[in-house]
């Protein structure tokens, strides 16, 4: 069992400091002001958070700072307090930075492509998940197979197929196989079969 | 001259990443160039007025019969009597007191290209075509004098590139030498009276770079 | 990885083989370079002189495809010297078994081959067992027919003159890499493994790795710090999304898949527990049924009860053989079986091999949901060079998802430890979290499916979903609680010292110790239980104590199993609980406890010999096996060539390609060997600069400019022979595809001598496509075969024929 | 006392600091000035202060670090009694110079002193011990303001405290500690430095100047680890003075991005540069984790 501080220490600060600046006599005016002027238009505000880098699987941490007020990520640097990269990154983790929002190439709409068409068109999530989910049912409604050749009991669907995720978190992961599951899927793999 | 700064690249440590030379790019606001494979992961092919660093890639095959692959970070030397400021009359090139770092001035443009170029020991004086200024590495000047590392220095990952006090710098290189003579006894620092970017080899220099020891 | 990344630094010698982890996992050669400082050895074999073996003490080069002539010269190497730890040897391996009478080997081939079915019959290669069912054993290694000498028969054969001749590595360098290698069989020493697809994507990728671990179980590296066997895992979270079981033969925490012959899930118990008849084995899987159970109740919640079977019969089951996986899922979507196709996070028309036939696979769709973070080659395959979209029927919905800081969760690396995520910022335009997309997409589901009916809605209307926070957004740490299971009821159970624990309906279960069969408990994946408990989300947590010096790290996020960080570590130890390498001890049994690492279960050391357990607590026996009487193409590796490969016959035997593996025959399927149009080895990798298919990389500036075009490396004895200058385009061909490339004429690769005949080889990185950068090249997996191991179907994408011309 | 070629290592570095301060921050430069000299002097004395007396400095135990107590804590420290005097009319010409609204008080101070009024022996071990009682009631005494006592004991006892502190601190290199006060004394720090090529946390202790690492991410006060309850404030162009905000426990501490520096050395003056800073963070409502000489703006 480790002490916490307050237990065996109550005072805060360095001792005998604590006499107001102006009681000393210091004229606050011209620091005051400056302080005043970067509140009018120059003060950032940030947070940094961690995250783990998303290519290899050696785990680096890496700390994102974020502007609070325009939600812009600043920068990405090693996590120095990392136990596996203390701090160091290789180049394309130092690089993570581009693949934020601050890279235009980045995907940010809906896209659809009709049968035989030659160009995307740019759709609302709701009606494109609503799409999806009606060519499901539709597929798994006809095509189920309750029974197999054998007559028995197998109750799964082999015309609907699902790949990928090794990118994602372990939270959606475990959704997503049970989701796939859930509607009959047989045909599951990613990319640990590769 | 007041004893200045140094840069340390030992080629010993390099995993060839290319972190240094993307960094001089991002830090000097050097345009990417389209490039292509020409053979070789060294890309782009050589320095330019868009490219400062270049990471030099090289192998062949050891008297025994093994095969080699160096890595070096190419950039300016800063040499201590710099060849390039033979041609220059006017300050167009300049060597600052301070640190130490040969500067190409706007005014460069008034040189003699081949000439200056020929001048540098190591071919590194490039020409900006549409402006006719000559461009090269300033050793990140305007970082260093402003109690920062260079770029590419304070990216490498392995600690293959080091900056600091030249007298720190070779200091450190005479130790890091005895230290790789025990396994290379052809270790050597290139160069290290006459330039401030000493490129520490564990073999022949010309196998690294034709002119990494100079032409 | 039975390790973890800064284990390696205490390692005596690390061999990396079948990875070039300097390129694809930078961050490892910091460990790495830190186990040479204190005077390890790093070896390097590799068919490629990469910038790993640029920093090896060691390096050896062999032809893609032996690495298990290689290895099993290793082995022969180990016996032949006495360089076996052999306490370790029989104290904690199958080595003293003694293996049943039918038995045999033969010529390449192991007794009970069915030639038509091309299978073997596994009943052949059963172990002896007393009349209680204990598997027979002599300690003296002496019995011709223990596992030990019968190892010792079956790489009789392998001498290093055989070997080399089979791979090409000049002797020398054989006995060089063998003979430091082998020097960690020492009391104390310890050797580890990195190795990463160069191993797993051949016909005998289970097999290389099986060689290895024979390796590390005769020289006592199993369980020790600096030790182990350890696949470099190429994406952040492919180690957890496997251990979610986003693949079809498993569900989650490797338990089995259901198939027809088990419809109960009492039947899916009896079969699938094993059991063993000796009381000193833990057999953990004994617990199987628990876990089901648990899995169950996280699945289906309430709806799921004893009388359903808690649901059992909702799961779909696969038939009888039914194999599922990756080649056979393109194979089946070709040949217009698969009408809808989600693309989740990948991109298959890049990244598998033989990717012509997955794109064409792609057109027979009637629709496809691709979501990414970029463009890619699969979601816009219908505009790919050579594609009419006229003619393409497919539906394309690509769907925009949030980049890994822009969502909160967790991801477990190679070394099993699961680290927490932070959101940083939202995610651009209207792109979302992928946990949303799925949530939203299955509400939607289920709403059609409530308003009607439809076929079989059990499943879905029972499926527990309910992942959201109050403001209807997906919640990652509802889902990790669920993973990690809940108490479902009041319940008091027992601690491992027969103390009573009381525990709350709705408490997270602080272990998978607690989890019951009877439904009162739920466990998404039993493996993560003790993740997230009621003390909090442990894989958030940063604290860096080191209680051993090795590490370990206890407090730093979190690892499954159970925190342990060093798997199988009771083989650390001796019979009395001592480590064999007192400076690097894992765990030690000090005054009646363990210390140290989170042992390998509680039971005391093998020296009590009523409670003492066998340190290999998952086989059913609880001894490291180095005879493999379970895989489907032997219980010891064997050399069989590639199914494309460059000799007229195998040297080792008449059995020229492994007899088990599936060949596909399809008119996209073609493979050729020994022919004399694809004379050439060629092999794929990945460079720094781009990650797998470059989907993320090849939009990034810097690094495009750094390596912007696709290229082929070849010796400059090739480029001779062929006329190609260095730089110049050539065209590589195989009997599946070609790509253009530009040619790197090098002194890293040298040309292999195979006793009288010279062998080339060429090597291809996989992280081009045509969408960008332009003019970049590509996707070498044109080129590839699709043809798997007969184990894991992964295909063979690391040793193939090409020929390369002027293009 | 206001020699100008100050000509140490320690008080050159203060020079190069104040005169950085001053060119960067002209807005401060009148608060810098008002210090200046105390600080030079405190760095003198420290400077002259012998390494055997520092050496004697308390013995501790390394296992009740891993407990989470300091080596030494403040009372460990031990101030020679036959410097003290001297030490104080080295610095009291520097606060009287400076600090022109304390002036009648110092002035009260030193008459107590001379006459015997005062025992600032005592003082001072109370002061250490955390006897604020017993401090103020000695000041009652000698008709000084508590405050004032308080405030001038702290210059005084600074240079052999900080002197004391680098022996125990380099004996406690390689020491596993995680906490947010310091592992040398327990008190709190008033500068965050993000030092080294890697960028670690270095924190620097209000009292003695140890510094010691510490994870990025958590709060040193409260050791809150959630980033949405934390923040750091910056000035536009000034990305490397922060203010690293709490707004579960409300306080504050003033950070340095240092990483690009070459010299990763700081002094006592550095955070004088940044008093700015505090005054936002202070007008938001928060409170200094620690309080120092400057950054009580009213009171």
């Amino acid at each position: 069992m480790g002490f916490t501080r307050r237990e065996f220490l109550v005072i805060s600060g360095a001792v005998g400091a604590g006499i107001g600046l102006s009681s000393l006599g210091i004229d606050m005016g011209p620091a005051r002001a400056y302080a005043d002027s970067i509140k009018m238009d120059k003060l950032k505000t940030a947070k940094q958070t961690t995250t783990i880098c998303p290519y290899c699987a050696v785990g680096c941490s890496i700390i994102c700072s974020t502007d609070t007020k325009t939600n812009q990520i600043l920068n990405t640097e090693g996590d120095p307090d990392s136990v596996i990269n203390e701090g160091a990154l290789c180049a394309k983790g130092a690089a993570l930075y581009q693949t934020t929002a601050n890279n235009p190439n980045r995907l940010k709409k809906v896209l659809y492509r009709a049968p035989n068409s030659d160009k995307w068109q740019e759709k609302s999530w709701d009606w494109a998940l609503g799409e999806i989910a009606k060519r499901v049912k539709a597929v798994r409604d006809k095509d189920f197979i309750e029974k197999n050749a054998k007559g028995q009991v197998v109750n799964r669907l082999e015309t609907i197929a699902h790949v990928g995720s090794a990118a994602l978190d372990n939270e959606e992961c475990w959704p997503l196989q049970a989701m796939m599951r859930a509607l009959g899927l047989v045909w599951i793999e990613h990319q640990a079969r590769i | 001259m007041s004893e200045g700064y140094s840069i340390l690249m030992d080629t010993s440590k390099c995993t060839a990443c290319r972190g240094c030379q993307i960094a001089c790019k991002e830090w000097n606001q050097l345009p990417g160039v389209p490039t292509k494979n020409v053979g070789s992961y060294e890309n782009p092919q050589d320095l330019s007025a868009a490219t400062w660093k270049i990471l030099r890639f090289s192998e062949g095959k050891k008297p025994e019969g093994q095969p080699f692959w160096y890595f070096f970070s190419e950039q300016c030397r800063h040499c201590m009597n710099p060849g390039c400021m033979a041609e220059s009359e006017k300050d167009e090139i300049v060597q600052d007191e301070k640190t130490g770092a040969v500067l190409f001035t706007p005014k460069t443009k008034d040189l003699k290209y081949e000439a200056t170029r020929k001048g540098c020991p190591f071919d590194i004086p490039r020409k900006d075509e549409k402006t006719g200024v000559l461009m090269k590495c300033t050793m990140c000047f305007d970082r260093i004098t402003n109690n920062m590392e260079p770029a590419c220095v304070k990216t490498c990952p392995t600690d293959a590139l080091e900056f600091g006090p030249r007298e720190k710098i070779l200091d450190t290189a005479k130790k890091r030498v005895a230290e790789l003579k025990k396994t290379y006894p052809k270790a050597a620092a290139l160069n290290a009276d006459d330039v401030r970017v000493i490129y520490l080899v564990t073999d022949d220099p010309k196998t690294y770079w034709k002119f990494a020891a100079g032409k | 990885m039975t390790n973890h990344w800064v284990d390696l630094k205490n390692s005596d010698c690390i061999l990396i083989m079948g990875s070039n982890a300097a390129s694809n996992h930078p961050i490892s050669m910091r460990w790495v370079m830190k186990a040479k400082e204190n005077g390890g050895k790093l070896i390097s074999v590799d068919p490629r002189f990469t910038p790993t073996s640029a920093k090896a003490d060691v390096y050896a080069p062999l032809r893609s495809g032996t690495d298990i002539a290689f290895l099993g010269g290793m082995i022969k190497y180990i016996l032949d010297n006495n360089k076996y730890f052999k306490e370790y040897v029989v104290e904690y391996t199958d080595a003293p078994f003694i293996v049943g009478e039918k038995y045999d080997f033969s010529d390449g081939l192991f007794a009970g081959y069915n030639k038509e079915k091309r299978a073997y019959d596994k009943a052949f290669w059963a172990v002896k067992k007393d009349d209680k069912g204990v598997p027979e054993r002599d300690p003296s290694l002496q019995n011709p027919r223990c596992v030990f000498q019968l190892l010792k028969k079956h790489y009789e054969r392998y001498t290093p003159e055989k070997v080399s001749e089979i791979t090409g590595t000049p002797v020398p360098d054989l006995l060089k890499v063998y003979e430091t290698y082998a020097a960690t069989g020492e009391k104390g020493k310890a050797g580890t493994i990195m190795y990463a697809m160069g191993w797993t994507q051949h016909t005998v990728g289970v097999q290389n790795i099986r060689a290895m671990s024979i390796i590390q179980l005769l020289l006592g590296n199993i369980g020790v710090a600096g030790g182990g066997v350890n696949a470099l895992r190429g994406e952040s979270n492919v180690q957890g999304s496997t251990d979610a079981a986003l693949l079809f033969h498993i569900i989650p925490g490797y338990l089995p898949a259901p198939n027809e012959s088990l419809p109960t899930l009492a039947e899916y118990n009896k079969k699938l527990t094993p059991k063993s008849a000796d009381p000193r084995s833990a057999n953990w899987w004994q617990n199987r049924p628990k876990y089901v159970a648990s899995l169950l109740k996280a699945y289906f919640g309430d709806a799921a009860t004893p009388d359903n079977e808690f649901g059992y019969t909702w799961l779909p089951k696969l038939d009888a053989g039914q194999n599922c996986s990756w080649l056979n899922l393109f194979d089946a979507m070709y040949n217009g079986k698969i009408k809808g196709f989600f693309a989740w996070g990948q991109n298959p028309a890049c990244s598998s091999a033989n990717a012509n036939k997955v794109r064409a696979g792609l057109a027979k769709l009637d629709w496809l949901v691709n979501v990414n973070i970029f463009e890619n080659e699969t979601g816009s395959f219908w505009k790919a060079p050579g594609m009419d979209p006229k003619k393409i029927k497919t539906e394309v919905f690509m769907l925009p998802c949030a980049a890994s800081v822009e969502k909160e969760g967790s991801i477990t690396n190679s070394g099993r430890l699961a680290q927490w995520r932070y959101k940083a910022a939202n995610a651009p335009g209207k792109a979302k979290p992928d946990g949303d997309i799925m949530y939203e997409l299955m509400n939607k589901i289920r709403e059609l499916y409530k308003k009607d009916k439809g076929k079989f809605p059990e499943p879905i209307l029972n499926l527990k979903w309910d992942y959201a926070d109050d403001k209807g957004h997906f919640d990652a740490h509802k889902v990790a609680k669920q993973v990690n299971g809940y108490f479902l009821k009041d319940i008091t159970l027992k601690d491992p010292t027969g103390k009573d624990l009381n525990f709350k309906k709705g408490d997270l279960v602080p272990s998978f110790a607690f989890l019951q069969a009877d439904g009162s408990t739920s466990c998404g994946n039993w493996i993560y239980c003790n993740s997230y408990t009621n003390a909090g989300n442990m894989m958030a947590r940063r604290k860096k104590d080191d209680p051993t010096g090795l590490g370990l790290y206890p407090q730093w996020a979190w690892c499954w199993p159970v925190n342990r960080r060093i798997l199988y570590n009771r083989a650390s130890v001796d019979l009395n609980g001592q480590p064999w390498n007192p400076q690097k001890a894992v765990i030690k049994w000090v005054d009646g406890k363990w210390v140290g690492d989170v042992p390998d279960g509680p039971w005391p050391p093998m020296a009590d010999k009523e409670k003492g357990r066998y340190p290999f607590i998952m086989k059913p026996e609880g001894f490291g096996a180095s005879f493999g009487p379970g895989l489907n193409d032997g219980p010891f590796p064997e050399h069989y060539e590639p199914l494309e490969c460059p000799v007229p016959k195998n040297a080792m035997s008449a059995q020229f390609i492994n007899p088990t593996i599936k060949i596909f025959a399809g008119d996209m399927d073609k493979h050729l060997t020994c022919d004399p149009r694809y004379p050439f080895v060629a092999t794929t990798y990945r460079v720094t600069e781009h990650w797998q298919t470059g989907l993320m990389t090849r939009w990034q500036p810097w690094l495009v400019e750094a390596q912007p075009q696709n290229f082929v490396e070849m010796s400059e004895e090739l480029a001779k022979m062929r006329g190609i200058k260095n730089g110049e385009k050539v065209k590589v061909s195989s009997a599946r595809g070609e790509v253009v490339a530009v040619a790197i004429v090098t002194t890293r690769f040298r040309p292999f001598k195979l006793g009288e005949v010279t062998v080339h080889q060429v090597g291809l990185p996989w992280c081009f496509g045509w969408i960008a950068p332009k003019d970049g090249g590509e996707s070498s997996n044109l080129l590839t075969p699709n043809v798997g191991d007969p184990n894991t179907m992964i295909p063979e994408s690391k040793a193939f024929m090409v020929n390369v011309i002027k293009a | 006392m206001s020699d100008p070629t100050p000509q140490d290592a320690g008080t050159s570095k203060i020079a190069d600091e104040i005169e950085r301060i001053k060119r960067e921050t002209p807005s401060v430069a009148n608060i810098v000035e008002a210090f200046e000299d105390l600080l030079f002097a405190r760095e003198r004395i420290k400077e002259e202060i012998e390494e055997a007396d520092s050496e004697a400095a308390a013995t501790f135990d390394p296992a009740q670090l891993s407990q989470g107590i300091p080596a030494v804590g403040r009372a460990g420290f031990t101030i020679p009694p036959d410097r003290l005097k001297d030490a104080y009319f080295r610095l009291a010409p520097t606060m009287t110079k400076g600090f022109p609204g304390i002036r009648p008080q110092l002035e009260v101070l030193e008459q107590a002193i001379n006459d015997g009024l005062l025992d600032l022996e005592a003082a001072i071990e109370h002061l250490l011990a955390d006897r604020q009682n017993e401090v103020d009631r000695i000041a009652r005494a000698a008709k000084v303001k508590p405050d004032i006592l308080s405030f001038v004991l702290g210059q005084i006892v600074r240079p052999f405290v900080e002197k004391q502190a680098e022996h125990i601190g380099s004996a406690l290199s390689g020491v596993q500690w995680d906490k947010g006060y310091c592992p040398v004394c327990g008190s709190w720090p008033s500068l965050s430095l993000i030092k080294g090529k890697e960028g670690r946390r270095w924190l620097k202790c209000s009292f003695c100047g140890h510094e010691w690492t510490h994870l990025r991410t958590a709060c040193p006060f409260c050791d809150n680890e959630d980033s949405e309850t934390m923040e750091y404030f910056y000035a536009e162009k000034r990305e490397t003075e922060r203010v690293e905000v709490c707004h579960k426990c409300k306080r504050y501490v003033l950070s340095l991005d240092m990483r690009e520096r070459l010299d990763q050395s700081i002094s006592s003056a550095t955070s004088l540069g940044l008093v700015h800073l505090d005054i936002i963070a202070q007008e938001k409502g928060f409170v200094p984790g620690a309080a120092t000489d400057w950054n009580v703006l009213e009171k």
